[in-house]
């Protein structure tokens, strides 16, 4: 919970990594013991996981089964239909896809759970302040993505009131064809764009009033500050790779 | 010089923050696949038509990432940053040297589809094997198709509305 | 009776850990033509309040009659259309909802989704046009190249084009200067006397409310805590401080000359002529 | 620059056209002064040109015509950061001029371009943060605020900034009375203080007579230039100048109407009570004088 978001993001991409890495059946137990002690240390209870799964439970079946069917000839064949083979490998295959599905999402809904969108995007930023060296201007698409993230509320709120009052006006949303509701869009997009189009224009004019030149000669009031318990979780990340390099091995 | 840049930075940002409201808001569901479409895509395109560059690429990486991380998907937010921000460059540089409808937009616009369709093959497949990147394909080409359709009529409506946004005075 | 309130409550987002009660069994009827104003603070369920009236929120608990419509917590989506052409709404700033590339096609849009032939809809437009006080030479202008205030007429030209028999306005002047003000309160009036027009105003303009309202509404919390004519409601300047609403200037003032001895045998005047009225009526003679 | 230090702001024949040809001017030939310390405020109905000539002052837009000269600095493409250094604005739309994710990055927003070290940072920004009564609130996103919450985190990023003069455009008319009166109180507070100089751009009455002075701008021209009591004396004309008619002159025209004969020039509610208490009573004996706080 109070790790550095930058550390976060790494984390989390690594751990990517780590379920690739992972092949056999002791690599994906020590992962869901990693997972597990991972969300044990979050004091996030287990039902918010679980919850974060059902919206793709369709797409988590449809793979398994693709997996299940088309897997690589290899092993044991149990059932077989035209050119469908069911065999030993296929439903291996389909029973690690599907951990690594549950693992992956089980991870990010960690991640989202236990950090704040801002922090994430500081944290990306702050990431991708190597990147200054190839002439990337990092600060400024800080600073950009930091006021995205400010006007999401303001015109989520906005898009609400104009619809009101479209809706005043006669228009159904969310009815119809697909066909029928792209032309509904109409009376909302117009003027959400062209509000935004203002507010951006108010917006650019309001900061150079307050004195703002480029990103370049600034300094800065929201930090991240690396801790111990970032080091930690290193030292234990390490360690899992480490033994899922043995498992490989072995 | 620096003004001009400075509201080119602000309008990316803002039209990023549009394009991640309405995502998150408007969910349209799609019978035929189980899955949904978004109007991400119409943000993306429609700020890369209008605006050209920097802010094309700005707006679909940056909502690409966002919209995922606020959603509840952040495993595919790095993937998303990539292929949205393609998409978005990919349309906005097109689009920047053609005028008229078709060439001006509707070819752009399949450039970029293609390109988040492919990526998002790519990604899945390299997550959760070649089968996941399979079934992401007709639920991305209904998403793609939809933000098309809207944001031709979109554009057509906005610079008939404010006739300077034709001309890309931004730009 | 017009509008009917009974017992009326909403919940957002009932039957979530987030549901926070919104209104809390209001009742409250406004006669035939009437000219209700609904004052209260910024969060106290104005707006909720006169959501109801179009059903953009149905209540959760409780009903309400508008005219010939009935609306309950399990009135479905299919039965609004009479409903929504019924009840205008002109929300704050609705020049926000301007979309058309032209005035014309802008105001006739409202009567078109009722079901209003195109060609009935574009002269219908320009005859609006000249109701706002906007001449016939701006239909085929687009919104855009128009002032704020300008914009502001075209909105609602588009929300009395659909002909409504009950006008609702959200805080219509908010923004605009004050001659902007003035003309807008009274081309809201006018439809009001001429047209008969059952009007629903929410606002923070006391000024207005004295001037114009037949009746007032104070919303708190969620409650409706006081109703009456504005006479009730603003012949009782120390419940309205109590309360931090504001006073009108003119009983602000003349509360002020009581204090020195001054009566107001006609009740607490509200506006600067009725004040003048009664001063007029004691001044002495010679 | 010594010589001239009555004046904090100096503007001389200024003029400036919008880009699109086909429109008039926007601003012509205004010239004015400011003097240290003063409230100015500025009226005029809704695209009379007074909020081009704010932005105009902050170097916000290029003007085509005339000088400015802000603190003895000559605004010029040059000089255009000296002279936003001195000057805090704040405008109409509170939600468009919000830069931060939270209220403490939004106060901080200026001092981090003026490159502040972050430890003085904290100091300053938490003591804004004090000094407009947001300090519950330094965590919270500009979503959750209202209206009258937001124009207060703006003015404690001017806090924050200390600057000498104080741009209000239109800062007050999108917000409830309550949250108007809040400002108002806080900004008549800052002016006090510290000696700010205060230029208000307004539709509003009461703020219109915080001011020391008032200048009218018609059409991109400065049409008018005196003491409230003077400009208030203009009775229902005044509507056309984009200010409200106060309260006491509407009471003046409709006692008038009635063949009543009210003293002549603007009077203060106090004046008007105390004059008309005193005529109704139309004794000889000698009216003790009111106690008004």
């Amino acid at each position: 919970h109070r790790l550095d978001p930058r550390n976060k993001l790494m984390l989390s991409f690594c751990y990517i990594i780590l379920v690739f890495l992972a092949n056999n059946w002791l690599s994906y137990v020590i992962l869901i013991a990693f997972t597990l002690g991972a969300i044990r240390a979050s004091t996030i209870r287990l039902g918010f996981f679980l919850r974060g799964i059902r919206p793709l439970i369709w797409l988590i079946l449809f793979t398994v089964d693709l997996q299940l069917l088309f897997s690589p000839a290899g092993g044991h064949v149990y059932w077989h239909w035209a050119f469908i083979n069911i065999t030993q490998f296929g439903v291996i295959n389909a029973g690690y896809i599907f951990i690594r599905f549950l693992l992956i999402i089980m991870m990010s809904t960690l991640l989202t759970l236990s950090t704040q969108p801002l922090d994430i995007a500081t944290g990306l930023a702050s990431l991708m302040k190597p990147l200054r060296w190839v002439k990337v201007p990092v600060d400024t698409l800080a600073m950009m993505l930091s006021i995205a993230l400010r006007f999401v509320p303001t015109l989520m709120d906005e898009a609400q009131k104009i619809m009101n009052a479209q809706r005043a006006r006669g228009v159904d949303f969310g009815e119809g064809g697909l066909f029928k509701q792209a032309k509904s869009l109409l009376p909302l997009m117009v003027p959400l764009f062209m509000s935004a189009f203002n507010r951006a224009e108010d917006l650019s004019i309001a900061m150079e009033a307050r004195g703002y030149q480029d990103s370049d000669h600034r300094s800065q009031y929201r930090i991240l500050t690396w801790q111990r318990r970032d080091t930690v979780t290193w030292v234990l990340f390490a360690v899992g790779l480490a033994l899922i390099l043995i498992c490989r091995r072995w | 010089m620096a003004k001009h840049n400075l509201k080119q930075e602000i309008l990316a940002a803002v039209l990023a923050a549009l394009t991640i409201a309405l995502s998150l808001m408007i969910v349209i569901p799609v019978p035929a696949t189980h899955g949904m479409v978004t109007l991400c895509e119409v943000g993306i395109y429609t700020s890369a038509i209008l605006f050209g560059n920097p802010v094309g690429v700005f707006v679909g990486g940056a909502s690409g990432f966002m919209i995922d991380v606020l959603s509840g998907y952040p495993e595919w937010c790095l993937f998303s940053l990539v292929i949205h921000g393609l998409q978005g460059l990919v349309v906005a540089a097109l689009a920047h040297r053609a005028s008229g409808v078709v060439r001006g937009m509707v070819l752009p616009m399949l450039a970029g589809s293609l390109v988040m369709v492919v990526g998002y093959y790519l990604a899945t497949s390299l997550l959760f094997g070649w089968p996941a990147g399979l079934a992401s394909i007709p639920g991305n080409l209904i998403q793609v198709g939809f933000g098309l359709v809207v944001t031709v009529a979109l554009v057509a409506s906005l610079t008939r509305f404010n006739p300077k946004l034709s001309k890309g005075m931004i730009r | 009776m017009a509008i009917t309130f009974e017992h009326v409550g909403y919940t957002y987002q009932a039957d979530t850990p987030l549901a926070t009660p919104a209104l809390d069994d209001v009742s409250l009827t406004v006669p035939d033509h009437g000219y209700l104003a609904v004052i209260g603070h910024t969060g106290s369920g104005k707006s909720t309040l006169i959501q109801q009236l179009n059903a953009l929120l149905k209540p959760t608990t409780g009903q309400l009659t508008v005219d010939e419509f009935t609306i309950t917590p399990t009135t479905t989506n299919a039965d609004l259309k009479p409903l929504r052409q019924h009840v205008g709404m002109v929300f704050q700033f609705p020049e926000s909802q301007l979309f058309e590339e032209t005035i014309q096609k802008d105001i006739a849009f409202g009567p078109q989704n009722f079901g209003m032939a195109e060609t009935d809809a574009l002269a219908l437009a320009d005859q609006m046009l000249t109701q706002v006080g906007l001449d016939a030479s701006y239909a085929q202008r687009s919104p855009f190249e128009l002032s704020g205030g300008q914009m502001r007429r075209v909105a609602i030209a588009g929300v009395l084009a659909m002909h409504p028999q009950v006008l609702v306005l959200d805080e219509p002047t908010a923004g605009l200067d004050p001659q902007g003000r003035q003309e807008m309160m009274a081309l809201f009036d006018r439809l009001h006397r001429e047209r008969g027009l059952t009007i629903v105003l929410v606002t923070h303009q006391m000024e207005d409310v004295a001037q114009y309202a037949e009746q007032v509404a104070v919303m708190r919390q969620g409650k409706l805590v006081k109703e009456g004519t504005p006479q009730e409601i603003f012949g009782d300047p120390d419940w309205l401080r109590a309360n931090q609403l504001d006073v009108p200037r003119a009983a602000q003032f003349a509360q002020d000359l009581t204090a020195h001895g001054v009566t107001w045998p006609q009740g607490l005047p509200l506006t600067a002529s009725a004040l003048a009225d009664q001063l007029a009526a004691q001044w002495p003679k010679g | 620059m010594t010589q001239r230090m009555e004046n904090i702001i100096e503007v001389h024949d200024l003029a400036y056209q919008y880009p699109d040809a086909d429109q008039r001017a926007a601003l012509d030939g205004v010239s004015f002064d400011v003097h240290p310390g003063e409230w100015l405020a500025i009226v005029g109905h809704n695209g009379s040109g007074k909020s081009t000539l704010a932005k105009a002052l902050d170097g916000l837009l290029p003007f085509t015509q005339g000088t400015v000269t802000v603190g003895g600095v000559v605004l010029s493409p040059e000089t255009v950061w000296q002279v936003r250094a001195q000057i805090g604005m704040i405008f109409q739309n509170p939600d468009n001029q919000f830069v931060g994710a939270t209220v403490e990055d939004d106060v901080a927003f200026g001092l981090e371009n003026r490159q502040v070290p972050r430890d003085q940072m904290l100091t300053r920004v938490a003591a804004a943060l004090d000094r407009v009564g947001m300090t519950k609130f330094a965590n919270r996103a500009p979503s959750s605020l209202s209206g009258g919450q937001k124009q207060r985190v703006a003015l404690a990023g001017i806090v924050a900034m200390a600057p000498k003069i104080l741009i209000l455009d239109e800062a007050t008319s999108m917000l409830d009375p309550q949250g108007r009166q809040a400002m108002l109180a806080l900004v008549k507070e800052l002016h006090r203080e510290q000696q700010l100089t205060v230029i208000s751009i307004t539709h509003d009455i009461d703020e219109a007579a915080s001011a020391n002075r008032i200048l009218v701008i018609d059409d991109g021209h400065l049409i008018e230039e005196n003491v409230p009591a003077a400009i208030f004396a203009q009775g229902e004309r005044l509507m056309d100048l984009g200010l409200d008619v106060p309260f006491t002159a509407k009471l003046a025209a409709a006692l008038q109407q009635r063949g009543i004969t009210p003293p002549t020039g603007y009077q203060t509610t106090q004046e008007m009570e105390e004059w008309l208490w005193q005529s109704l009573s139309n004794t000889s004996a000698t009216p003790t004088k009111p106690t008004h706080p």
